[in-house]
């Protein structure tokens, strides 16, 4: 089952005469893990924030054959498309299964708002499983660890079956081991969606993209596989610096 | 949220025994009908539980509501007393106008019952999904909403012929046919006081339990993050305050006939702020809490009030005061507290300020 | 120069930190799994919270019960986890906030402007609009402006683009060696174990293995924070 | 169960329903006092609720009611018409008090009202007042519109006056006085320039003043309540307004209020029936024993004079009628030959609309902001609540408020 | 038109009224986000100490201007109780601070009416603001200047303060985060209070005008609170230039409301515009914007 592509072409964005986005194309397919990447205000950020309706934007963002700009956030967020964000952001007063549950519910009929949870959905299940976050599930998500929080996000993409997947900078903060279980969780994942990866940790970047578009002041500096990007010495002069300055484990 | 819901439901059971069966028996006739008055506050507590204590939308202007219903209410009666002359107080300022317009149906009694539950709807519906759609929160909110119910008591005590003004609406002789007067008519409204109560109690434990109650909260707690799970959280914000401006309405058409008169002072700040006051006091969050410190609040104004009047109003700001900086929940938290049974939950946020986030507001 | 004796913390009800004691050195490193309560540990350092049990020395003096703006006035600085800056003030505003009552403001903030282009192109921007790395480097030149005795950063170089971060940790390694303490909590172990002096491992808010910087091969770190 | 349906017959006016558990048979009579003591017009009603006492002590240190001491129930109202109400109500049900003395805004009073009817219970009430009412239940010592208002017109007409604006509080009391004094100004050939009203509880008339100042009326009618009084005074001297060329006379402001203007109002007028300065045989005694009464504010004024009136007219109606029971009561009031040896002179009880005769005065305020009579009636003025003895009051309002009141 | 004018100036004054009395909202409703119901309350202090700064100073003419400083500090240290007390627990949930303020406006006004005659108290106007001063062939009440005047000179020195010193940029990061500007070295506690009691100062400075427009008692202040914190919303929350257009625009609606139809109407009519206005933009006039996902 091969879903539609997500495609962004010539988007633009502009906040009172500065350009963030200046004409960015880029396209991600169902089956991979892609990379955007580009040194700070490079407008990665804002891309995602086009693409969600966070950000008023032109040019143009399909998914499929449905063009996404200039609807409204849960409109969006209906079509399919789901996302994190920079810092953390989780209902803290609820529980973990009372988070996943939200997630889960927007594909429910909204009388059946009113009734109350009977038993955990199916679904909800297989996302703690995917997030090893089984053990908490009547934690309140506020008492999670930073760490813990993001897999809580990303198992509520999961549940809410977005078909999308825009993650910005999911391992901040995430200990190497956490790093590669997150990558390989992206990775599963992947498989039947589309995944698209903001990050500035290179050497996660290496082990898990499989196309990247380098970003930077706005435009596309570069786009291809992770050998050829590194390659590009455009590349290495503005973003990663020369040659490989942070290949540790 | 209640993780035994049956133990909420056999409170609600307790309550209804207390308040149909044993109030009518032990209590004598004044003090029955005092209670039908506290009832008609709490039933508005109850609404603003919802919407304030679930919801996060701090409804200081619930007054307008209230209003909404006892006016209502408290034409028809006019007309039912005037029968078909003009009411008494419209002859004084100017003797040969007719009644005007928007009187004319309330004549109907169906007329009365159906704009006692539509009104609100409608114009909590209507201010809501303005607000709301516009992102407009926190102390914006509460500000304005006080501010409408400010101007609407202004606005009813200015037009003194067609709403009979500062003075009010008062001297109904008859309540749907029945005699007001007559002891077993007041009682009869009393228990339909009371049974609303209950009614209003029941469906906010539904509320609660159910999966739009979790919704609630999470709106409350991050209502842009929300709409990142596509829900649009106006409408979310809306169905809250709609049912909250219901039932203040419903609060307030049975305040009428109860309590015999509605003037502007019902409905304006003090009011709508009193309102807030017994729901703050018993738990803003919780189910009972809100019904339960209406009614104290209730009482202690008659009870106290009458021996102690300088005192009084020492003690409801003191109470204000106490019961927000040491009792945030409320005294409905106050057994938990005690036996320590409190939910583990983040006592201090570590991310950035809520209080610039409440006011902050997030344009795109 | 920052001593952490036996600290018991936590929030509320939940406890985070189970008698942590951390060695006074100049650089110290303090590694650790997510929620392990590396942030939690900065955060006592500086102040933000005060522990249920245990003592904080810095620079000889007990400073257990100081306010943060307090310890700061004595020298310390401290960077948060998460880019954090005052998101209604512009850039530069954050920039004078930090060097407001010292002498050579002017200087100061210059000498942070010239290290970080990126503040320097956007000074008179409000910091909410900033991206999630520049606020970062924001953090940082704020932190820095103040010439503390004692530097705490909690992830420095989280989403901060490669280039940047090289030349952040090289300048950390700069002021180290020019005799600036720090306490550092970082992800990028090889980097933490070549600047530290001194590294920590804390699990679930118990130290479990200490020792030199430099030598310690990151393997049996991370061995040391699966506990 | 259900009660009574509209058409049976206890829908009369409550007889039946009567408290009746009212007792006597002590040595001492339960009496309520009804006042704000809290909210915006406690700045008004304390000192009516402080005379009550005094009258009751002077009472009570002569012996009492028909030799019963009097024991009141103080109760606040709060500022809070639904308030009025609920006490009444508790005053004559719970506590069953003899009667209840108390109120002042008319707001208050039609509170009270349909609760002493239904309960057949007694309020005496001390406030002038807007007239067009009687009940049976209630007793009006302060003036109706005949004792004041209409006097004040005349004085105005005796003067010259062709033109003039009306100042209000903007509720019933206000409202209907100036309906009333539309109607006899044109009967009088004065002309109205203008009519302006602002809420109770706010001070700020200075939009209203210029309005006024711009009409240059040859006086202004002033029926402002409480503290907006002085926010009205301020804005006319503000504007450049004296009593010289615009002078005001109200019917609120007294010896009480004068002083707390923040401003000298010399010159300016008031119609009362009472005033400190009168100089009749019991009004030395009344002035003094209120100086020395504790939390005095030191002078007497016209509502004061009311209120102590009306406490000394009930003992007079019980010993009249040797009973405290209402009906009793009532009926000795019918007899016409209640009388009381009051500050203001020899008021006469008029048992069918259950008001007092009254002397009108009116006043102009002099340096040490009492009054200075200026006028007063060639005699006592009969209360003429519904304005019967007023040909230009027109008789088909006059029909359709009785039918209404039932 | 000739009628318009002094309305004009009357609307003017008015606002500069309403300025005053929001002014100090600005600060710890605008800056620190504290909702202070009980910042009427303190007016009301102010204007009480007005009175009792005449009960020394028997000439009137003099006695103003030296109320003015005195219900500064006076309002200040009311102020500075509250913050110390109660409002220092509350930073984290400002909502919260409305109802505790209820309360201690609750209890203020039942202490005034209990310690100072019920009925009110006088607060003379000086001689020197009698009468009118005719300008381009109008009249112009002088204490309606002096009431524009005070309210200019109030935002001068309050604005100079946050300008020129750091306090307003410390205010600013203080409620932003509060952690974060004591991790920066800002002793926040010292802010809060300095706030705090400038803020409710400037409420004291308010209630003396007051004093001279309307009558001295316990109720004076609620009829200012609605309508101050309408203006400091509607000017855009911590915007001090969007404050006095607001108030000004307020006031000048108010009296042309009033005289084109009636006192009390004018009241409704001005608070519906604010109402639509802040549906418009629910931001006031002037609005700061951010990315953070509050
Ligand atoms: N609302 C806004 N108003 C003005 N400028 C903005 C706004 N939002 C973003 N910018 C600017 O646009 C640029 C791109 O920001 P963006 O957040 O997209 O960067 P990014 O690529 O995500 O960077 P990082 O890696 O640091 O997160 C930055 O210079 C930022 O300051
Ligand atoms: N404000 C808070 N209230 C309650 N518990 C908290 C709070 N902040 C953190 N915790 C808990 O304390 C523990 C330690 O958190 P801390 O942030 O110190 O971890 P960390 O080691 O910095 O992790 P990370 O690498 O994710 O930043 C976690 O379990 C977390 O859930
Ligand atoms: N009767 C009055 N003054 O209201
Ligand atoms: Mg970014
Ligand atoms: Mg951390």
């Amino acid at each position: 089952m091969t879903g539609a592509s997500l495609v962004v072409t010539d988007l633009r964005v502009e906040f009172s005469g500065f350009v963030a986005v200046g004409g960015v194309s880029f396209d991600a397919h169902p089956g991979e893990v892609r990379f955007l990447i580009g040194p700070n205000g490079a407008g990665k950020t804002t891309c995602i924030d086009a693409v969600t309706g966070l950000t008023k934007a032109t040019g143009s963002a399909r998914l499929g054959e449905t063009e996404l700009l200039g609807k409204q956030v849960h409109k969006i967020v209906r079509l399919g498309i789901g996302r994190t964000f920079q810092t953390a952001s989780v209902f803290d007063e609820l529980t973990v299964l009372q988070n996943l549950d939200i997630a889960a519910g927007l594909h429910r009929r909204s009388v059946s708002l009113l009734r109350a949870r009977r038993g955990i959905d199916p679904s909800i299940e297989r996302a703690l499983e995917e997030t090893g976050l089984t053990g908490e599930l009547t934690t309140p998500a506020g008492v999670l660890s930073h760490g813990q929080k993001q897999w809580l996000e990303i198992a509520m993409l999961l549940v809410q079956d977005a078909k999308v997947l825009l993650l910005d900078e999911p391992v901040a903060g995430m200990s190497q081991d956490e790093r590669t279980a997150t990558g390989e969780l992206l990775q599963r994942i992947a498989a039947r969606r589309i995944v698209l990866v903001v990050e500035h940790d290179m050497d996660f970047m290496r082990r898990f993209a499989t196309r990247v578009t380098v970003l930077h002041q706005g435009r596309v500096l570069s786009q291809g596989t992770v050998a050829e990007v590194q390659a590009d010495p455009q590349v290495q002069e503005v973003y990663l610096g020369t040659a490989d300055a942070i290949t540790e484990g | 949220m209640t993780k035994k819901p049956w133990i909420s439901l056999g409170g609600i059971g307790v309550f209804a025994v207390l308040l149909l069966a044993v109030a009518p028996l032990v209590l004598t006739d004044h003090w029955l009908n005092n209670l039908g008055k506290y009832c008609c506050w709490a039933i508005a507590a109850v609404g603003i539980g919802l919407a304030w204590g679930r919801g996060g939308m701090l409804v200081m202007g619930q007054g307008v509501f209230f209003a909404l219903g006892a006016y209502s209410m408290a034409m028809h009666l006019t007309l039912e007393t005037a029968g078909d002359r003009i009411p008494g107080f419209m002859v004084l300022y100017d003797p040969l106008a007719p009644l005007p317009v928007f009187w004319e149906p309330f004549r109907s009694a169906g007329f009365t019952l159906l704009a006692i539950v539509l009104l609100p709807v409608i114009v909590a519906g209507a201010l809501g999904y303005a607000l709301f759609k516009r992102r407009v929160k926190g102390a914006y909110f509460a500000i304005l909403s006080q501010a409408l119910a400010v101007a609407l008591a202004v606005l009813i005590s200015s037009t003194i012929r067609e709403t009979g003004g500062d003075t009010g609406l008062s001297d109904f002789k008859y309540f749907f046919g029945f005699v007001l007067n007559d002891p077993a008519n007041r009682q009869m409204v009393y228990l339909i006081a009371a049974g609303l109560l209950i009614v209003c109690l029941l469906a906010v434990w539904q509320f609660y339990r159910s999966r739009f109650g979790e919704l609630l909260i999470a709106t409350r707690d991050a209502e842009e993050r929300v709409r990142f799970l596509g829900y649009d959280p106006a409408n979310v914000k809306l169905v809250a305050f709609v049912v909250s401006a219901l039932m203040a309405s419903i609060g307030g058409a049975l305040f009428v006939p109860i309590v015999g008169i509605i003037t502007p002072a019902e409905i304006g700040a003090a009011a709508s702020i009193l309102m807030i006051a017994g729901v703050a006091l018993g738990g803003r969050a919780s189910l009972f809490g809100p019904a339960l410190g209406a009614i104290a609040v209730g009482w202690g104004q008659s009870s106290l009030g009458s021996t102690w009047p300088d005192g009084w109003t020492y003690i409801l700001g003191l109470l204000f005061i106490v019961v927000i900086l040491f009792l945030p929940n409320g005294l409905s938290s106050l057994p938990a507290r005690f036996t320590g049974r409190a939910r583990r939950t983040p006592v201090e946020q570590p991310t950035p300020a809520i209080a610039a986030a409440e006011l902050e507001e997030v344009r795109s | 120069m920052l001593e952490l004796t036996d600290i018991k913390a936590g929030y509320g009800r939940t406890q985070v930190l189970h008698g942590v004691t951390v060695p006074s050195a100049d650089v110290v490193a303090v590694l650790g799994h997510n929620g392990a309560g590396k942030s939690t540990l900065l955060r006592l350092a500086i102040g933000l919270i005060k522990p249920s049990k245990g003592r904080v020395v810095f620079d000889g003096e007990d400073i257990t019960s100081l306010a943060p703006n307090q310890r700061v006035a004595r020298g310390m600085a401290y960077v948060p986890q998460g880019q954090q800056s005052f998101g209604q003030l512009t850039t530069l505003e954050n920039l004078q906030l930090a060097a407001d009552g010292r002498r050579r403001r002017k200087a100061l903030i210059d000498a942070q402007l010239a290290r970080f282009p990126a503040l320097e192109q956007f000074a008179t921007r409000k910091a909410g609009l900033l991206s999630g790395g520049q606020r970062q480097q924001l953090a940082i030149a704020r932190a820095l402006i103040t010439e503390p005795k004692l530097l705490i950063l909690d992830e420095p170089t989280e989403g901060i683009q490669p280039t940047i971060v090289a030349e952040i940790e090289q300048t950390i390694m700069e002021l180290a060696a020019a005799g600036m303490n720090v306490l550092l909590v970082e992800q990028h172990i090889g980097f933490a174990l070549e600047a530290a002096e001194r590294y920590v491992v804390l699990a679930s808010g118990h130290v479990t293995q200490t020792g030199e910087g430099g030598k310690a091969a990151t393997s049996t770190v991370r061995a040391a924070m699966a506990i | 169960g259900c009660g009574a349906r509209a058409g049976d017959d206890t829908a009369g006016a409550g007889s039946s329903a009567a408290a009746g558990c009212v007792d006597t048979s002590g040595d001492t009579v339960k009496l309520g006092f009804l006042n704000s003591l809290t909210g915006g017009m406690a700045i008004s009603e304390k000192t009516v609720s402080n005379v009550l006492h005094m009258a009751a002590d002077e009472i009570n240190a002569g012996g009492g009611i028909l030799g019963k001491k009097i024991k009141y129930v103080q109760e606040d109202g709060a500022t809070d018409w639904p308030t009025f109400a609920e006490k009444t109500e508790k005053l004559l049900t719970q506590d069953c008090v003899a009667a209840i003395f108390g109120g002042w805004t008319s707001s208050s009073r039609k509170a009270v009202k349909p609760v002493v009817e239904k309960l057949n219970g007694l309020f005496f009430y001390p406030v002038q007042y807007e007239g067009l009412e009687s009940s049976p239940n209630i007793y009006y010592t302060g003036a109706t519109t005949n004792q004041q208002i209409i006097p004040a017109m005349d004085f105005l007409a005796s003067k010259g006056v062709k033109t003039l604006f009306l100042a209000g509080s903007d509720y019933v009391f206000p409202r209907t006085a100036n309906a009333i004094i539309k109607l006899y100004a044109a009967k009088l050939g004065i002309k109205i320039v203008g009519e302006e009203y602002v809420p109770l509880d706010k001070d700020d008339w200075t939009s209203q003043v210029a309005k006024i100042a711009a009409a240059k009326p040859d006086f202004i009618f002033n029926t402002i309540n409480g503290s907006s009084n002085v926010g009205f005074i301020k804005a006319y001297y503000d504007a450049g307004l004296t009593p010289a060329q615009t002078p005001i006379i109200s019917v609120s402001i007294a010896e009480e209020e004068a002083p707390a203007m923040g401003h000298e109002v010399t010159g300016n007028y008031a119609s009362w029936n009472y005033f400190q300065s009168l100089k009749t045989p019991t009004n030395p005694k009344f002035i003094q024993s209120w100086k020395a009464y504790p939390n005095s504010s030191g002078v007497t004024s016209d509502p004061m004079e009311a209120a102590y009136i009306s406490l000394y007219l009930y003992k007079a109606l019980v010993e009249a009628a040797g009973s405290f029971d209402v009906n009793a009561v009532n009926a000795a009031a019918k007899k016409n030959t209640i009388t009381f040896d009051a500050p203001e002179g020899k008021v006469t009880l008029d048992g069918e609309n259950h008001h007092i005769s009254k002397p009108g005065h009116i006043g102009r305020i002099n340096a040490d902001n009492q009054f200075d009579i200026v006028w007063a009636s060639d005699k006592f003025i009969e209360p003429d609540p519904y304005l019967e003895g007023y040909d230009w009051f027109p008789a088909d309002i006059r029909k359709q408020l009785t039918d209404a009141a039932g | 038109m000739d009628a318009l004018i002094p309305q004009l100036l009357n609307g003017s004054a008015q606002g500069a009224l309403l300025l005053l009395a929001a002014l100090g909202l600005s600060l710890t409703f605008g800056q620190m986000g504290v909702i202070n119901m009980a910042h009427g309350e303190f007016l009301m202090i102010g204007a009480f100490s007005a009175y009792l700064v005449q009960q020394v100073i028997v000439a009137s003419d003099l006695s103003i201007p030296v109320a003015l400083p005195v219900a500064f500090v006076v309002a200040g240290l009311f102020g500075l109780l509250l913050e110390v007390t109660i409002i220092r627990w509350m930073y984290r949930r400002p909502l919260d601070t409305l109802l505790v303020t209820v309360g201690v406006g609750l209890i203020l006004q039942q202490a005034a009416l209990q310690i100072f005659p019920s009925q009110g108290v006088p607060v003379e106007k000086p001689r020197w603001l009698d009468g009118q001063l005719t300008i381009l062939g109008y009249d112009w009440p002088l204490r309606q200047l002096f009431t524009i005047l005070l309210a200019a000179v109030c935002v001068a020195a309050l604005s100079a303060w946050l300008k020129y010193t750091s306090f307003g940029r410390r205010i600013r990061a203080t409620v932003h985060n509060r952690d974060l500007a004591e991790t920066t070295g800002i002793s926040t506690r010292t802010i809060d209070r300095l706030t705090f009691f400038v803020g409710s100062g400037l409420a004291g400075v308010a209630g003396v005008a007051a004093s001279l427009i309307g009558g001295t008692n316990s109720q004076m202040g609620a009829q200012y609170i609605i309508p101050a914190f309408l203006v400091v919303a509607a000017g855009g929350i911590g915007q001090l230039k969007g404050t006095i257009l607001a108030a000004w625009a307020v006031g000048v609606a108010l009296a042309f409301f009033a005289y084109w139809t009636t006192g009390s109407l004018a009241q409704v009519l001005a608070f519906i515009l604010v109402i639509v206005f802040l549906q418009l933009r629910p931001q006031g006039l002037f609005t700061v914007r951010t990315r953070s996902l509050a």
